[in-house]
């Protein structure tokens, strides 16, 4: 539990920021104690500068340097506050607060390690696949535009699904695995239409999954109890909430309770 | 530079306590804040029985502040006695319980468990917006602010704090209410009602549609408050809504307020109360204020 | 793309208002506004005769806001017929005339002085919390509210909108007393009342001690209130309350508003309304919403 | 009037921004569109990047430089805004807008002009000294450390004094003008005691005077009625509110009624 406690607000260099593709941003932060302690699956809370806008923004590590101290991050232009983020320039400074959550069990030993991620739950999959031991099927999910496709493909075979066709397969990733029956391990990060697919895919072919689940946060270390997610449970409701922030993000499959299920 | 306050007989340490709801019973905290170092910390607030709270989404950020549909998601009060009590006893500070419920029953029942337990104060929360079977509207009208006074009154064994909603005509009719009721202090204010549509997907935000806003965005109508209920009654007043720095822990105090509340600052920055009592201090010593209790409601 | 709505009989080019006392009669925008562009001004609160207003300080800035005590400084209704109308009627707008007053007599007299002019709208100010011989109290007390309607609905000449005080436990209550008597339009929020401490001076910065909160820090609370009200009465909603974008506007018109006025906006930026009239352009041509009429209320 | 109304909020550029004394900055912005306009007495808003802090910041026309478009201000770290805008670098940007009100008659005929500043009353007293034809006597009061008096010296006799007697009189500039009776046609811009001191005295010896006011603003430009200063008239009352910002901040001495008259 106490890998999400350590550090407060802190006050980080920006290396880089630069456009990855369509409103897509890879940000690179100097910090080396915050990289030292992450996982893959876990996230950090960045802040904006402008103070009418006072919540976190919490965005997955996506790649750690440890030799020089080096936070990767890549994040989508959603809103006001990522495209206040974009607009930083290397050099300057960014509010960071982590690293926060429980990410991926990176000890499974399994034969094969099936690694989903679609859209911006892509960018977590780049240091889950350096830190996970085995051979690893990577399908990575978008709607037009693949990026990091390159950088996946140092740890495995990778698979490409869009929307449009535009690239590699065409429809999405839980398609692509019926399709070629793939089985494995599974970790998955994504919007929750693929989550709730990647989930109905692994009880069919009784497979291990960990999803990584994103909701609205107000504090993103456990205080607020505003990032709830429905966990099965033996009580009268059938449920309990538990905080994606510090009880997840990531969580067994086999407990998760999609609102629509 | 004397510090320290007393709120209906408890003696705080210094003035600064932490906001139901924004602090959970501490646990949260321990690695960027000194526990011993407040003043007061209030717990989230408990129930007779375990509550689940409302789906998400619960949390959406407007301009300088947030709005909040929890529904007091919380274990219940058995479970919040077994863990979280001592929890708390094992550091120099005092405990007040946010007590919530749906039914004055519900209220009663609480403060009766807490009877025998050590804790230091009770607060009792009529001014929730985000629970629909009850709460708010106790908080909203003056008889029934009243009666659930009274009724939790007669049980409890600590002084009683009532918490006033600030979303009503005439907060000085409901602390008066409560005055009479026998409450022990006042504390004040909560959220404010508000909204966020998401314009995009042409819907409310909040599962609940509506939720609780608090932050920065709201200061002026809590200072405003803390002002006109400290001039209506004879009860000590606690102070909170928005306080960010020092300085807005001094306007509360001048407003009125004997001690202040951070709330929404802890989840923005964990280490906020550290931070704000660190400028309280240097704040006094700078003007050569020997006694943070001068200064309550200075401003007349 | 159609941008014209209807109040109260009243077509407007487009749902874009100025909200009253933060655009004066307009005049001191002309250099940066095209008058002719925007759907209706609406002018200061005027009243039966010449008002000093409040003395200074009368503006406080807060977190994402301001505080204002203006008090209705104005020059009197026949300076205004004399000066004001005349000026406005060059310009290809509506026209709606914000009244203000102590006593029921005192607004009748008012709209009674209006009824051969050449206006479009008359609008009640029954909620600024800046004058203290009036005013206020008609907007937080139903039947008050429903009586003063009835008296000025009685001798107008133009549709009538009510404007609502946020500062109620229950908003919906007096929206159904100006409805009932016989309001054709309401329009929400006025300002929510607050304050601010100079703490280094130990007083109030506002020489009335407390004044209205406006600004993008009550938007919420605002959004909230006309979702409440466009579903509590028949009438068309005016939505007001820290609009700052284009965005903004389509936040109020989903909740139920069917045309909005812009405030504190104009004080920061006097270009604000056309900005935010391009940004709503923007928004429905990118979401190829051909009518902005579609999207009143669509929030449910 | 319509000298006020030509400009809406621009973003101009920081061409310096440094440390002068204690607390006291001089800003100076390229805008050749606000110089080439403004006279001195009038000021501009300045807009903080903090979007808590959404009302303008009025800051007086030190100096104007047409040649280069260049734009003088001098501000004193006063509050949260002022501080704000000290950490301002050269290169950056900063929202504007002016010029604003209307500034110091300098057509004026007179033996001798009589200037009085107070504090950061001073800074528009340099631009106004350039412009003003004939003799001019300047007299400026401070705390402790004076500021700009080389630069005033270049305009005419320049007397210093001092609350703590640390440079030239030790004393306030009403008491100054007593003691040397110095006699003119008074531009005054500083503390309202001093201004209250400055009308007295202008009301004794029967001297033109006009004092430039300040007052808490909501727009600057008229709008908000916000501003407004005690100016007396045959009414009922013996006054009306006038706006500081487009009515002022510069009116005649005798027309001013400060609260405590
Ligand atoms: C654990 C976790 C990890 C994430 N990792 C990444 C990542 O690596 N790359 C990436 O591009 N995005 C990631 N996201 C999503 C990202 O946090 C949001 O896209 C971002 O907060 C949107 O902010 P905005 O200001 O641009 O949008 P706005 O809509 O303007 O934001 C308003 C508020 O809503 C919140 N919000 C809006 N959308 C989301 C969302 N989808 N999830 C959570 N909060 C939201 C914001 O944080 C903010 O408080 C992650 C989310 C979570 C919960
Ligand atoms: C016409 C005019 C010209 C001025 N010229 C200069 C100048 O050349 N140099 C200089 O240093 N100062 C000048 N001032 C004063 C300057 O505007 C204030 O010191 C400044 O606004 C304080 O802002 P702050 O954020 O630091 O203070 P805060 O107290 O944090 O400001 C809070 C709010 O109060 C307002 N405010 C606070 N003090 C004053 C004040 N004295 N006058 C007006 N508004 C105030 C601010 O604008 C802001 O809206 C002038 C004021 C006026 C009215
Ligand atoms: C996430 C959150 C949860 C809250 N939960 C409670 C609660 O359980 N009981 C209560 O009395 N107030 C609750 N509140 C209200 C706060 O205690 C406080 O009154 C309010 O937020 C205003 O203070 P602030 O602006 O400093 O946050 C909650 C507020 C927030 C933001
Ligand atoms: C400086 C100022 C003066 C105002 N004067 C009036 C007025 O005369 N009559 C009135 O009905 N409302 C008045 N209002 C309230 C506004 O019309 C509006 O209801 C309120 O400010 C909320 O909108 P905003 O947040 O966009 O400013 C005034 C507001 C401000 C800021
Ligand atoms: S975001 Fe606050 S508990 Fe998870
Ligand atoms: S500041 Fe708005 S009228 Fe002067």
């Amino acid at each position: 539990m106490c890998e999400t406690m350590n550090k407060s607000r802190t006050v980080c260099k920006i290396i880089s920021n630069e456009l990855l593709t369509d409103q897509i941003f890879e940000m690179i932060l100097e910090c080396p104690e915050i990289v030292n302690e992450a996982k893959p699956g876990q996230f950090v809370n960045l802040y904006c500068r402008h103070l009418g806008r006072l919540l976190p923004r919490p965005i997955s590590v996506c790649e750690l340097n440890k030799d020089k101290g080096h936070l990767h991050l890549i994040y989508a232009i959603m809103g006001n506050g990522t495209k206040e983020f974009s607009t930083y320039n290397a050099g300057e400074t960014i509010d960071v607060m982590g690293p926060l959550g429980n990410g991926y069990n990176t000890d499974t030993v399994s034969d094969i390690h099936l690694i989903v991620g679609g859209g911006v739950g892509t960018p977590p999959m780049v240091e889950l696949c350096k830190q996970l031991k085995g051979r690893k099927i990577i399908v990575v999910g978008f709607r037009d535009n693949p990026y990091l496709v390159n950088r996946l493909k140092e740890y495995g075979e990778v698979y490409v699904t869009t929307d449009d066709g535009s690239a590699g397969f065409k429809g999405n990733v839980v398609e692509f695995l019926e399709k070629k029956s793939l089985k494995g391990s599974i970790y998955a990060c994504g919007p929750t239409p693929m989550l709730i697919g990647v989930q109905a895919y692994a009880d069919k072919y009784n497979l291990d999954a960990s999803l990584s689940l994103e909701e609205r946060m107000g504090c993103g270390f456990g205080a607020c109890v505003g990032c709830v997610t429905k966990i099965a449970s033996n009580n009268d409701a059938g449920f309990i909430y538990k905080k994606v922030c510090k009880d997840g993000p990531v969580f067994n499959a086999k407990e998760v309770l999609f609102s629509c299920n | 530079m004397q510090l320290n306050v007393n709120i209906a007989g408890i003696e705080f340490k210094n003035p600064i306590m932490t906001a139901s709801g924004t602090f959970g019973s501490g646990r949260d905290f321990t690695s960027y804040v000194d526990l011993n170092k407040l003043g007061c910390v209030v717990v989230k607030g408990v129930a007779n029985k375990a509550w689940p709270g409302n789906p998400p989404p619960r949390i959406v950020e407007t301009y300088g502040g947030m709005i909040n549909a929890v529904g007091l998601q919380n274990p219940g009060i058995d479970a919040f006695c077994k863990e979280d009590i001592p929890f708390l006893k094992q550091y120099d500070t005092k405990i007040a319980v946010n007590i919530a419920g749906k039914s004055i029953e519900d209220y009663v029942e609480v403060a009766q468990r807490l009877v025998s337990e050590d804790i230091d104060l009770l607060e009792l929360n009529i001014s929730c917006p985000n629970v629909k079977e009850g709460g708010v509207a106790f908080g909203v009208n003056p008889s029934m602010a009243e009666k659930i006074t009274k009724a939790v009154k007669k049980v409890a064994n600590q002084p009683l704090i009532v918490k006033l909603s600030p979303n009503v005509t005439d907060i000085t009719e409901i602390a008066r209410a409560a005055e009479n009721g026998g409450a022990d202090a006042l504390s004040l204010i909560n959220t404010l009602i508000g909204t966020k549509i998401d314009i995009h997907r042409q819907k409310f935000i909040l599962s609940t549609k509506q939720g609780g806003l608090s932050g920065p965005a709201v200061k002026p109508v809590a200072v405003r408050m803390v002002y006109q209920v400290a001039n209506a009654v004879k009860l000590p007043v606690i102070g909170m809504g928005g306080i960010m720095t020092g300085e807005d822990v001094i306007e509360f105090m001048m407003a009125g307020a004997s001690a202040v509340a951070v709330g929404t600052a802890n989840l923005l920055n964990p280490a906020a109360t550290m931070n704000i009592l660190n400028e309280v201090k240097a704040f006094l010593s700078d003007k050569s204020i020997d006694n943070i209790n001068d200064i309550v409601g200075i401003v007349a």
